[in-house]
């Protein structure tokens, strides 16, 4: 079973992988990125079991907390052209409480 | 970024939690995979996460760059500092031995110290190095 | 057989490193540079990371059961060797941003006319 | 655990196949996002190596930060990479002729994952048999890391504060200043 | 606390940068720097003390036995380098305060002061280091801040400079990181002097070879070699003049001392020299940098990139002089490393004290300097005999001991060879002579003053130095026999 899901992991990586070589657009690259992004943390997660050490899923957890804030930036860079504004500052709400 | 409802939501929510699995991964390095530098990779990918989605003024209203400078060079300085007390104590150079009189103990203030030192480091040097890029006016 | 098997990694390892020197030394995009210095300087991370391995070992964190671990030396040199690039590669880019306000260019090529033309008219021996 | 083998392989492949990409792409911000992919594969590989530490530090520095750095930078340059009129000889014939030194002398190296390797049998067991009774905790690599090589991980700390400096240095400051208004200093 | 010297040489600085880059204040953090290199420069006296009395020193850091904690190891040579290093930073950074005030920009300083103080630990931490890795480690930390220092150059032209630095400089440090591999993997070990133990046993095997292959590019690299060393001269002629003359004088002598270190320490003299033949790669290409680099230097128009050629044909002699694999080239490599250090950064001093009154480096433009500025080109005229290798200056003696040791092996042509170079060095050296004391002035520069003392001070200190151990050569001479001596193994 624990074969089977690797090998199907695997091949769904290869899959994203060529999507985000071929693009064409960036937002095909970035899906596949984020698409890729989930299959590493499956992956991790079978690997844990195939080792016998499910201790390292803290791995998949780093991965599933940061892996998207490398597409925000992307997509923010892609739609906004930098990273440091904050559009339409009167809208904000200014509600943020640690 | 405000009408990214959704985006900011989430924000929200993963934040703290990226802060809370920072300080995990820092303070169960001894016994899993992390330690300092990977704590403060992920403490300052927070406050990346929240400078992406709420613009960088208000992040540096939380957290000025200034401290970053400070955070950069202190912890380094922590470091060092650790070094510099066992050499005092009579120990070799970052000997943590002589921190204590169990060794064990010893060595556990020891890494626990300097591993303290190589967040504050790690994590200071990349959000200043985030602030410098990202505060730096784009092409014209 | 046993050659390959014992030495699939470390023959992946000399392609993944002539890979990134190839994009290091062939292209003149600057920040194309730095992303092929970093495949070059990965090729080794796993060069390491390889020796450290041992076949049915298991990592080098304390489980019961277990008594046969890989190395941990290697893996803590590759740690302070991935700081060393991140931290090239940031420098790196910091240096690409001020290049390309200075000169408003990211391609070696046409940095290396300016620099050409700026110094037409004086005797030097370009070797560069 | 032949499972664990046929992972590795297939990772070294995907990994092959995105350098590969990295070379061939001109867009800058596909370059980057492959970049992406080239870490995580990494961090996977070096799970399958039995290196979670060297995984989650290669995970949190690819997905965290240099993304973000490399974006970071493209907000402030062009995102195309233009054709390079370089001539491809050369390098060719030093990447071959270094490729070429390192296969002669990789060779030589004892096999993959043998225990009786040097490795595994001059230095290494004194870390794994001696640390719990000297140190005593249960990651041998922050042992080692933050103990035995505890002035390398000083250095370490000092190299990321330099980078801090170094950015800090080049990119603060005379913010206001334009492309090409900088005047020839001598 | 004696026994801790080893480890205080190279943390001191390392803090003191720490709170150097925090301090407001340029001025401030200029005394901060100058203190933290005069107490290092006493300390590397100390430990040269106490190597010449008691032979060599080894510190294990975290109180860990070597092969498994990382050890200091300190024999004649690098105490010497040690020496070298210190002495240049506690000269260069009193003469930083006003070169750089006019160099950089105010908010800038205390940074800068903090990377130079970053850079100067690192060289010492390379020096000291018994093990390899922990080698790379300080050698990035002194790359990366010279990465910084270079790029901080007023003209745009430093940028480009440095950003080829970083490129060419990451590029040896992996080979070196490449070359390490491989000897760990046939080894298992790091330390240079288990090293030395275990790789006799191994010798045989492809790897060892191939390792010394990579070791030897990568450290060219950084060493700025013949064919390896494009990323020097613009390097040199753009970054601030302090950082100039400190890098000058400490980088290029640091990477020559790992590469003794890694040819006689951790190889071996006969690997390296009777398995490897390196003496026929060493020669030609030592040669070949004198010569070829001493021409281009001829036609320079600009005096920092003149001699920043004239300091790839010394690397030429220093190479020259490893290649002779004898105790008296051993000498006469080690002598020059600590005489080009003292002859080139009181050339670079006298070159930064004139572009600070006059703005400009450019030969032309240094028309009637002579007059104007009699201190400080009577400075650069000294340091220039001292290169050429005039009797009397320090460049005497290690040209003399270069020549003898030629001699010993029987190369007669390579000995009349480094004549010839001499006088090549002389006709660069006039063109500036004649440019500053046989021209008029330029309109609009009448006004040009003697440079203040702060500058002249650092400057003819080397000058006197150059003077001093030129003719009582005795201390240095006698330290680079027993540290050549050291390298082979050959018992003193």
């Amino acid at each position: 079973m624990i074969v089977l899901s690797t090998l199907a992991i695997l091949a769904a990586m290869t899959m994203a992988i060529i999507r985000g070589l071929r693009g064409p657009t960036v937002y095909d690259r970035v899906l596949a990125v984020n698409m890729f992004g989930t299959a590493t943390v499956l992956l991790i997660a079978v690997l844990g079991f195939l080792t016998g050490r499910p201790d390292f899923l803290d791995l998949a957890l780093l991965y599933a907390l940061l892996s998207f804030i490398g597409t925000v930036a992307l997509l923010k860079y892609v739609s906004y052209g930098d990273l440091s504004s904050s559009e339409h500052p009167e809208e904000e709400e200014d509600t943020w409480t640690w | 970024m405000s009408r990214n409802v959704i985006l900011r939501i989430a924000t929200k929510v993963l934040c703290p939690n990226i802060f809370l699995f920072a300080l995990y991964v820092q303070f169960h390095g001894d016994y899993g995979p992390g330690g300092g530098f990977q704590a403060g990779v992920i403490m300052a990918a927070g406050f990346v996460l929240y400078a992406l989605v709420y613009g960088l003024e208000r992040t540096q209203g939380v957290f000025p760059p200034l401290w970053g400078h400070v955070s950069m060079a202190s912890g380094a300085f922590l470091y060092a500092g650790v070094g510099v007390v066992t050499l005092l104590l009579g120990g070799n150079f970052l000997d943590y031995n002589a921190l204590a009189v169990d060794h064990h103990d010893g060595q556990h203030w020891g890494i626990f110290t300097v591993e303290l030192g190589v967040l504050l480091t790690v994590f200071g040097a990349m959000i200043s190095i985030f602030y410098a890029f990202a505060g730096r006016r784009g092409l014209d | 057989m046993e050659f390959v098997f014992g030495y699939y990694n470390y023959l992946a390892v000399v392609f993944l490193m002539m890979l990134g020197f190839y994009i290091v030394v062939s292209r003149g995009n600057l920040v194309k540079t730095l992303v092929g210095l970093s495949v070059f300087q990965t090729s080794v991370f796993i060069f390491y990371i390889s020796l450290a391995r041992i076949r049915g070992g298991t990592a080098p964190i304390y489980v019961e059961g277990e008594t046969l671990y890989s190395s941990p030396l290697p893996q803590v040199l590759i740690l302070t060797a991935i700081v060393v690039s991140i931290s090239t590669t940031a420098l790196g880019l910091a240096i690409v941003v001020r290049i390309r306000e200075a000169y408003g260019t990211i391609e070696e090529d046409e940095i290396d006319g300016i620099e050409y033309a700026e110094e037409v008219g004086v005797p030097d021996i370009r070797w560069s | 655990m032949i499972l664990t083998e046929f992972v590795d392989i297939a990772l070294l492949a995907l990994l092959a196949i995105t350098g590969l990409a990295l070379l061939k792409i001109r867009d800058l911000v596909a370059v980057v996002m492959l970049g992406g992919i080239y870490s995580l594969l990494c961090a996977g590989l070096f799970l399958v190596m039995d290196a979670p530490d060297v995984a989650i530090t290669e995970a949190a520095v690819g997905v965290g930060i240099a993304t973000v750095l490399l974006v970071g930078a493209l907000t402030l340059i062009e995102r195309e990479e233009r054709p390079s009129q370089h001539s491809r000889a050369l390098p060719l014939v030093v990447v071959l002729f270094t490729g070429a030194m390192l296969t002669y002398g990789i060779l030589d190296v004892p096999p993959f994952g043998e225990a009786d390797n040097p490795v595994q049998e001059h230095v290494t067991p004194r870390y794994l048999e001696e640390q719990e009774e000297e140190i005593g905790v249960e990651n041998v690599v922050t042992a080692v890391l933050a103990s035995y090589r505890g002035y390398d991980t000083l250095g370490e700390t000092t190299v990321i504060f330099a980078a801090g400096i170094g950015v800090l240095l080049l990119l603060s400051g005379r913010k206001e200043r334009r492309a090409g208004s900088e005047e020839d200093a001598s | 606390m004696t026994e801790h010297l080893p480890v205080l040489q190279v943390a001191i600085p390392m803090m003191a940068a720490l709170v150097s880059a925090l301090i407001p204040r340029g001025r401030v953090a200029w005394g901060w720097a100058v203190a933290t290199c005069w107490i290092g420069l006493g300390i590397s006296m100390l430990i040269l003390g106490q190597v010449l009395a008691g032979g060599t020193i080894s510190y294990e850091l975290g109180g860990w036995a070597a092969p498994w904690g990382i050890e200091y190891r300190i024999d004649h040579v690098n105490a010497f380098v040690l020496l070298i290093v210190s002495g240049i930073g506690a000269v260069v950074a009193p003469f930083a305060r006003l070169s750089l005030e006019r160099e950089i920009e105010p908010s800038h300083l205390p940074r800068f002061y903090a990377a130079f103080l970053l850079c100067l630990s690192g060289l010492l931490g390379i020096t000291v280091t018994g093990d390899v890795f922990n080698l790379f480690v300080f050698l990035e930390v002194s790359s990366l801040t010279s990465y910084t220092m270079v790029a901080m150059g007023q003209d745009r032209r430093a940028l480009t400079a440095a950003y080829r630095y970083l490129i060419m400089g990451s590029i040896g440090a992996t080979f070196i990181v490449i070359g390490v591999g491989l000897l760990y993997a046939m080894t298992g070990t790091l330390n240079m002097a288990d090293l030395a133990e275990r790789i006799p046993e191994v010798a045989s095997t492809r790897t060892v070879p191939v390792a010394f292959g990579f070791l030897t590019v990568g450290i060219s690299l950084k060493l700025a070699l013949f064919p390896l060393h494009l990323w020097l001269p613009n390097a040199y002629t753009y970054s601030p003049s302090a950082a100039t003359a400190f890098l000058a004088a400490t980088a290029t002598k640091v990477a020559v001392y790992v590469l003794l270190r890694f040819f006689f320490t951790v190889f071996g003299a006969s690997f390296s020299f009777d398995v490897m033949q390196l003496d026929y790669v060493l020669l030609p290409l030592g040669l070949v940098a004198i010569f070829s680099m001493s021409m281009v230097a001829i036609f320079q128009e600009n005096v920092k990139r003149m001699l920043a050629y004239s300091s790839l044909a010394q690397i030429g002699y220093m190479v020259l002089g490893i290649s002779f694999a004898s105790v008296t080239g051993l000498t006469a490599g080690i002598l020059h490393l600590f005489n080009h250090a003292v002859i080139k950064c009181a050339l670079f001093l006298a070159v930064g004290s004139v572009f600070y009154r006059i703005g400009s480096v450019r030969i032309s433009a240094m028309a009637g300097v002579g007059r104007q500025m009699p201190w400080t080109m009577g400075a650069f005229v000294l340091g220039g005999f001292s290169l050429i290798g005039v009797p009397l200056t320090v460049g005497f003696i290690s040209k003399w001991y270069l020549i003898l040791a030629a001699i010993e092996r029987g190369w007669w042509p390579v000995a009349g060879l480094i004549l010839i170079t001499s006088l090549m060095a002389v006709v660069y050296i006039w063109r500036v002579v004649e440019s500053a004391y046989f021209q008029p002035a330029p309109g609009g520069r009448e006004s040009a003053r003697e440079a203040p003392l702060a500058l002249l001070l650092p400057t003819w200190a080397l000058i006197i130095a150059n003077l001093y151990f030129g003719i009582d050569a005795s201390l240095t001479t006698g330290v680079a026999i027993e540290a050549a001596r050291a390298l082979l193994g050959v018992g003193s």
